[in-house]
């Protein structure tokens, strides 16, 4: 096996050419390495929804009707009212955003308390969202695309949810450094995305039936 | 080294400050000793030399499945293997190559590589490094364990509908949906860590068009990840595992279900997968050609292009998996047109290398030996790939042994022959030995001709009617002989890489000792020791040119600064890699395993209960409570929030 | 008998002719550049500088630049020329018959029904396994799967076709000579998709026409008394169950019509000759021949055997 | 200890993969199992289960190839005409825990093979000892009675029922009229 040293043996002499020390260690926004670590998961999850939205689409050319004959409508109000309240929730995640980039420790609470409030009552309302659909997964394909497009975004709001939740129980609990403020940043940024691709799958899946 | 050409020696860092650096940095750099060290290990480079060597296992558990396939199909009428086994086998040596070993390998080789080409201490998130890695290891596990429990998947590593679904009873399938998931999910990791440290961790002064060809590769094929995973993800892992577990009609035509819909999705993934496993493969040729041509590459923007653009179409080709199938005519002819015009690119490459190597002067180690059996090889497979792209011509030769011969002599072609000649380049810098030359030659010559004979021969049978996937076939197909040859084929092969075993045995014990820069190399992975010690560079390089170690010929310039009593790292703007701020790395931590050990509870979990789910999401939950508590307790101030004004940049 | 390098339609030949094309074209360009690879290793036009890399003058690197250049120009022109070529044979072979003799095949797991379409469904002849088609006229094929995916490929007469549950799907194509030629399932279907063979029968359209006849005509019921019991057995150990025999009460259609048996040249969908000794072997255990196959062993003693064989001898 | 732990944990690894192994098992060209010792003699011809010693498990109850052929002669056999995917019709539903001539799998292998009055038929010249233990397992699956690893998915078909796989368990017991051993009716 390898005995060999584990210094640093350079091939070559090594000129110092600039000194690093006086750089921030806690940035925000596309700086840090965690925005875009939570933009790739953002990439990956957002495209396999838009791969099912696009299956959704091509089992709709396999039905003279859509919803299938015998099949209801979804309704409408549940799913509104959840989306009012995805919407409401904007605030206190644009809020906490701005309060973490002050580095206003007391506002932040404050906001993210407000913001886990909203974001659990939306899980919440989730389930009934689902029985809204007013089909079964195993009654048609129709059932199986809806309930797996609906419940995929699911998941994604209960990562985020629990990701929240979290965050704020933290910041109650323990002293927080410095750096976790650009955490609660990114918590925001990625709820921003939960939000705007649920309105798309809102309109498709709950809308969409009563026009296409 | 005296410094004549360079600066006054009192300008350079000394010998005693380097050493001080490099014990501090050893201190809080370096993994826990013992078991629960290498339990909690998140070094990029103990975790990739873990991922390079399990997948390599599975290397060869594909290849003793292969052998027992050629084995059955060496006579007609063989009676080795039942269907049932032979079913088993072809199913889990796809299943096996593809997911388990050949794209594992690749990213593994970027894993360890990436972070030391581009010159920063380490990957951007070691600890979701090791996570992708124990969860890749959950599912090596499963598939194995389920192979010899009589549970090996057998409907094909394609999985199609209704086979995979109605007609294949018992959690068979069940244990393919489930493995693809850990596959995906450890390739899905890999991808965001490589494009988040190509982004991010890069040497100051590494401008995009300084970046290293096969940084490039890894990139652009991390990029492919992204978009091709979820496709695979969305097909096995949800509509599959759906209409197998909770009576979904995904793909049940009577209510409205598609089984093409599976076909779209699945090679919607499967044809990026190709260039996935091969892009890879070319980025190691690259500077194997520059090193052993000692010339920089011919037409660097041109093969940058060309690997976006062969990515970009990657994505536009699947149809010419289901010429077949009743799908417009006209769609076909698109795919036909792109599936021809990504042979460009590729072509384009290939002349740029030769180029490189004529205006060279080539010294034919082990490593350019491979290449020169890349070009052997490969260009065939090219060739029969631009053939199947004709809709007519496809429509005689899909599913039979043709396709069998077109493929691997892609990928052992593109991916395993560099893939090989990688290992003995950077083999010195991973274990400071060097391989046997003369082992590694046997090695090649073995290797070549036994791709060669097993597989030419499989063009002909294909187009004498063998279809793909039989267990056996009559005698009166005249069939026997050239089979018999492709079975040799295959021993010889074998061989070679029981050669390539011994030597790498042998080397590791007692191979010449290789030194930082055993082959006189360019890149910045060459700056540092062999192997690299855990916080990969005393100082962080400073890059000036694409051939760092070629352009500074005295000196190398460095940056100085960077905290040693804690885990910080450098990062660097996008675009022009300018040094931005300091990033604290997390230590070593048992929770990535713990929580791909969870993913384990339930994805297994789902083919038997929904409640293991539940439960596997709860301790999953702990888990991630405990690694982002952990992490915090871990901190070591103090931060510092602004920059100040004025950084001037030196480099 | 089982191979595209044979043609024997003119949409085979146009694939075939498409390939050697192709093969010519591709062994050129293969050969070409791996023996410039070689000669390009072998003569190097580098010099060594002092900073102990290789350099080339710059007329030499210009003249490299042109030369991969055309390469690359090269490589376009080919493919061009390829995509034209393949398209014109993709034209040719779409032409679809709009009438003519067509025949309904359905894959199952693991043998292929074929029933010739005819206005008056009581003259629809329904065979298994071997299809006869006659020459010199265009054949149109609808496929259908029973149960998973199949691919329907006779390589001699044209390409394939897959059987896709849901969906139905043509083929068609015009034998020119007559002949026996192989197909066989391409796709993947299971545990017995290695023996899911069929023939198409090409006669000239007179002999044809007499096959025709002599299919549509039910069997009679035999006088001999061994040949009794053996239909007596037939119809109450099983057989009937799943197979037909015209004439007779046998009527299901879950394995292979019984009707002609013996003017087939090959059973268990191109697996064993039509011999005795081999039916005799597939009826005592099919099992033994085809593991997996959906037809179950029976236990028949000695003479119950004799008497089923020799009446499964005289379906002609 | 430590040792009996490690032993412990082994043989429960070990039992897992032979059950695997059993409900994996492609049961193809073997001798058909026996079928029950004693029932010829005792298909009573009024309604009512049949009385056999025997109450172990059928052959194939836990074999998913067997339970998915099964459903593949369910289909070809046409039992749907009657029975109407076991929803029932003319026949007795069998996606319930109602059995009129019992549900142990000896005595629906009695019911199958010789038939019962009202109609259903006798299968045993028809179907060899294999299929109709092939057709038991199905059957069985359907109300939930055999190991849910081992029933069979969804068919592709229009949805009238759920899989088996989705039934639930039904405990042997839960299982009403489900004929007592002969020994304790004595």
């Amino acid at each position: 096996m390898t005995t060999m040293t584990t210094m640093a043996t350079s091939a070559k002499p090594l000129r110092p050419a600039g000194d690093v020390s006086q750089l921030p260690t806690v940035v925000f926004g596309s700086r840090s390495l965690m925005w875009w670590s939570t933009l790739g998961f953002m990439v990956v999850e957002g495209w396999t929804l838009a791969l099912l939205v696009v299956s959704y689409l091509y089992l709709r050319q396999n039905y003279e009707a859509w919803p299938p004959l015998r099949t209801p409508y979804p309704s409408l109000l549940i799913p509104t009212i959840n989306l009012a309240l995805m919407l409401l929730s904007l605030i206190p995640a644009i809020a906490s955003q701005r309060a973490a980039k002050r580095l206003d420790k007391p506002a932040l609470k404050k906001w993210l308390l407000l913001f886990s409030v909203i974001v659990f009552a939306i899980v919440v309302v989730r389930w009934w969202e689902l029985w809204a659909l007013n089909t079964r997964w195993d009654t048609n394909a129709y059932g199986s695309a809806a309930w797996t497009i609906v419940g995929f975004h699911t998941s994604l709001l209960a990562l985020d949810v629990a990701d929240t939740l979290g965050l704020t129980l933290f910041y109650f609990v323990r002293p927080m450094p410095v750096k976790s403020f650009s955490d609660a940043t990114d918590n925001s940024f990625y709820w921003y995305f939960t939000v705007g691709i649920w309105i798309p799958v809102y309109l498709i899946v709950y809308v969409g039936p009563r026009i296409f | 080294m005296s410094a004549d050409a360079g600066l006054p020696v009192e300008l350079l860092l000394s010998e005693e400050a380097i050493a001080r650096e490099a014990a501090a940095l050893d201190q809080t750099w370096r993994d826990k000793p013992g078991v629960w060290g290498w339990l909690t290990a998140v070094d990029h480079k103990t975790i990739g030399k873990r991922y390079i060597i399990t997948a390599f296992l599975m290397f060869l558990a594909g290849g003793i499945e292969a052998a027992l396939m050629r084995t059955q199909l060496a006579r007609p009428e063989n009676t080795l293997l039942s269907a049932d086994k032979y079913n088993q086998l072809f199913t889990t040596h796809g299943t096996t190559m593809m997911f388990l070993f050949a794209v594992p390998i690749m990213t593994a080789m970027g894993l360890y590589l990436v972070p030391l080409m581009v010159g920063a201490r380490s990957i951007a998130f070691p600890r979701i490094n090791a996570f992708g890695y124990w969860t890749y290891v959950v599912g090596v596990v499963f598939l194995y364990v389920s192979l010899f429990a009589n549970t090996g998947p057998d409907a094909g590593w394609f999985a199609y509908p209704p086979l995979s679904t109605v007609y294949s009873p018992g959690h068979r399938m069940d244990v393919w949906a489930q493995v693809v998931t850990f596959t995906e999910i450890a390739a899905l990791v890999a991808a965001v860590n490589i494009i988040v440290t190509v982004f991010k961790l890069r040497s100051p002064g590494m401008s995009l068009n300084r970046i290293p060809l096969f940084v490039w590769a890894q990139l652009v094929v991390a990029f492919m990840i992204i978009f091709a995973m979820p496709a695979v993800a969305t097909g096995s892992t949800l509509m599959l595992a759906e209409d197998r577990a909770i009576n979904t009609h995904w793909f049940n035509y009577a209510e409205g279900g598609d089984v093409l819909l599976w076909q779209h999705i699945f090679w919607f993934f499967g044809h990026p997968e190709v260039y996935i496993i091969f892009l890879p493969g070319l980025g190691f040729i690259t500077p194997i050609i520059e090193t052993f041509a000692r010339r920089k590459v011919f037409g660097y923007t041109a093969l940058v292009m060309a690997n976006v653009t062969t990515a970009f179409f990657a994505f536009g080709l699947w149809v010419h998996h289901m010429f077949a199938t009743p799908i417009p005519e006209l769609g076909q002819s698109l795919f036909t047109a792109a599936s021809m015009l990504i042979a460009i690119p590729t072509g384009v490459q290939i002349f740029c290398w030769i180029a490189t190597l004529w205006m060279g002067r080539p010294t034919f180690r082990v490593p350019l030996l491979f290449v020169m059996g890349f070009f052997f090889t490969f260009i065939n497979g090219g060739i029969t790939g631009v053939m199947l792209a004709s809709v007519g011509f496809d429509k005689q030769a899909h599913d039979t042994f043709f396709v069998v011969a077109h493929l691997h002599y892609v990928l052992l072609g593109g991916g395993i022959m560099p893939l090989f000649g990688a290992f003995y380049f950077w083999f010195p810098k991973i274990v400071g030995r060097k391989l046997s030359e003369t082992l590694g030659k046997w090695h090649f010559w073995l290797f070549l001709i036994g791709v060669n004979v097993t597989f030419f021969p499989m063009h002909i049978l294909g187009l004498e009617g063998m279809p793909r996937r039989v267990y056996t076939y009559m005698a009166n197909t005249g069939w026997g002989p050239l089979n018999l040859v492709a079975t040799i084929g295959g021993y010889v092969i074998a061989i070679s890489v029981v050669v390539f075993l011994v030597n790498v045995i042998k080397s590791w014990v007692a191979g010449e000792l290789a030194g930082p820069n055993p082959w006189n190399s360019s890149g910045l992975e060459w700056a540092t020791s062999s192997p690299p010690p855990p916080y990969n560079f005393t100082y962080i390089p400073v890059t000036t040119s694409r051939h760092p170690l070629w352009d500074t010929s005295v000196e190398l310039p460095v940056m100085t600064g960077l905290r040693s009593d804690r885990r910080e790292v450098l990062t660097t703007t996008t675009f022009d890699a300018r040094p931005d701020h300091r990033h604290e790395h997390p230590e070593g931590s048992i929770w990535p395993m713990y929580l791909a050990g969870t993913m384990g509870v339930v994805f297994i979990g789902s083919i038997f209960s929904p409640y293991y789910v539940l439960g596997g999401l709860g301790l999953a939950l702990i888990g991630l409570f405990m690694w982002a508590w952990n992490s915090i307790g871990e901190h070591k101030g103090p931060d510092r929030v602004l920059a100040p004004d004025a950084l001037a940049e030196r480099a | 008998m089982h191979s595209l390098f044979d043609p024997q339609s003119p949409q085979a030949r146009a694939v075939a002719h498409l390939w050697w094309w192709m093969l010519g074209v591709g062994g050129t360009v293969w050969l070409g550049v791996v023996l410039f690879a070689i000669y390009a290793a072998m003569h190097p036009r580098g010099n060594r500088a002092s900073d102990g890399l290789e350099h080339v003058s710059p007329e030499t690197h210009h003249r490299v630049e042109r030369v991969v250049a055309g390469a690359g120009f090269a490589t376009v022109l080919i493919l061009l020329a390829f995509l034209i070529f393949d398209f014109s044979v993709g034209h040719a072979l779409a032409v679809h018959p709009q009438r003519g003799l067509t025949i309904d095949v359905v894959g199952h797991q693991w043998w292929w029904e074929a029933q010739y379409e005819d206005p008056d469904p009581s003259k629809m002849i329904s065979t298994a396994n071997e299809i006869h088609v006659p020459t010199g006229q265009m054949i149109q094929f609808k496929l259908r799967a029973a149960d998973v995916i199949h691919s329907f490929w006779a390589p001699n007469l044209n390409g394939k076709r897959d059987l896709i549950p849901g969906y139905t799907s043509t083929l068609w194509f015009k034998a020119d000579t007559a002949g026996v030629y192989r197909g066989q399932c391409a796709e993947f279907c299971g545990l017995q998709h290695a023996k899911m063979a069929f023939y198409i029968i090409a006669e000239p359209p007179v002999k044809f026409a007499a096959w025709m006849a002599a299919a549509s005509r039910p069997q009679d019921q035999p006088t001999d008394s061994t040949l009794l019991y053996g239909q007596r057995i037939f119809m109450s150990s099983g057989c009937a169950v799943c197979h037909s025999i015209a004439g007779t009460e046998a009527r299901s259609t879950v394995g292979p019509g019984l009707t002609h048996l013996k003017s087939r040249n090959t059973i268990a969908a191109g697996t064993l000759a039509n011999t005795r000794e081999n039916l005799v072997k597939w009826v005592s255990n099919p099992q033994n021949v085809k593991p997996g196959a959906r037809m179950p062993a029976y236990q028949f003693t000695e003479p119950q055997l004799t008497a089923l064989i020799s009446y499964l001898e005289t379906l002609k | 200890m430590a040792i009996r732990g490690w032993t412990l944990a082994g043989a429960c690894t070990l039992a897992l993969l032979a059950a695997a192994c059993e409900r994996e098992e492609r049961h193809l060209n073997e001798p058909p199992p026996k079928p029950p010792t004693q029932f010829v003699a005792q298909v009573p011809l009024q309604p009512g289960p049949t009385f056999i010693n025997d109450t172990s498990e059928g052959p194939y109850d836990d074999n998913a190839y067997s339970a998915s052929e099964g459903q593949v002669l369910f289909e070809q056999m046409n039992c749907s005409g009657c029975h109407s995917n076991g929803g029932g019709g003319m026949g007795p539903a069998l996606m319930d825990d109602e059995w009129s001539y019992g549900s142990l799998p000896q005595q629906i292998f009695a019911t199958i093979a010789e038939g019962r009055p009202n109609g259903m038929p006798s299968w045993k010249h028809r179907l060899n000892n294999q299929q109709i233990w092939q057709l038991v397992s199905y059957v069985r699956s359907l109300s939930g009675l055999t190991p849910k690893g081992a029933r069979p998915n969804r068919e592709d078909h229009m949805m009238v029922k759920p899989s088996p796989s989705q039934t639930p368990q039904t405990p042997q017991s839960k299982a009403k009229n489900s004929g007592l051993p002969l020994s304790s009716m004595k």
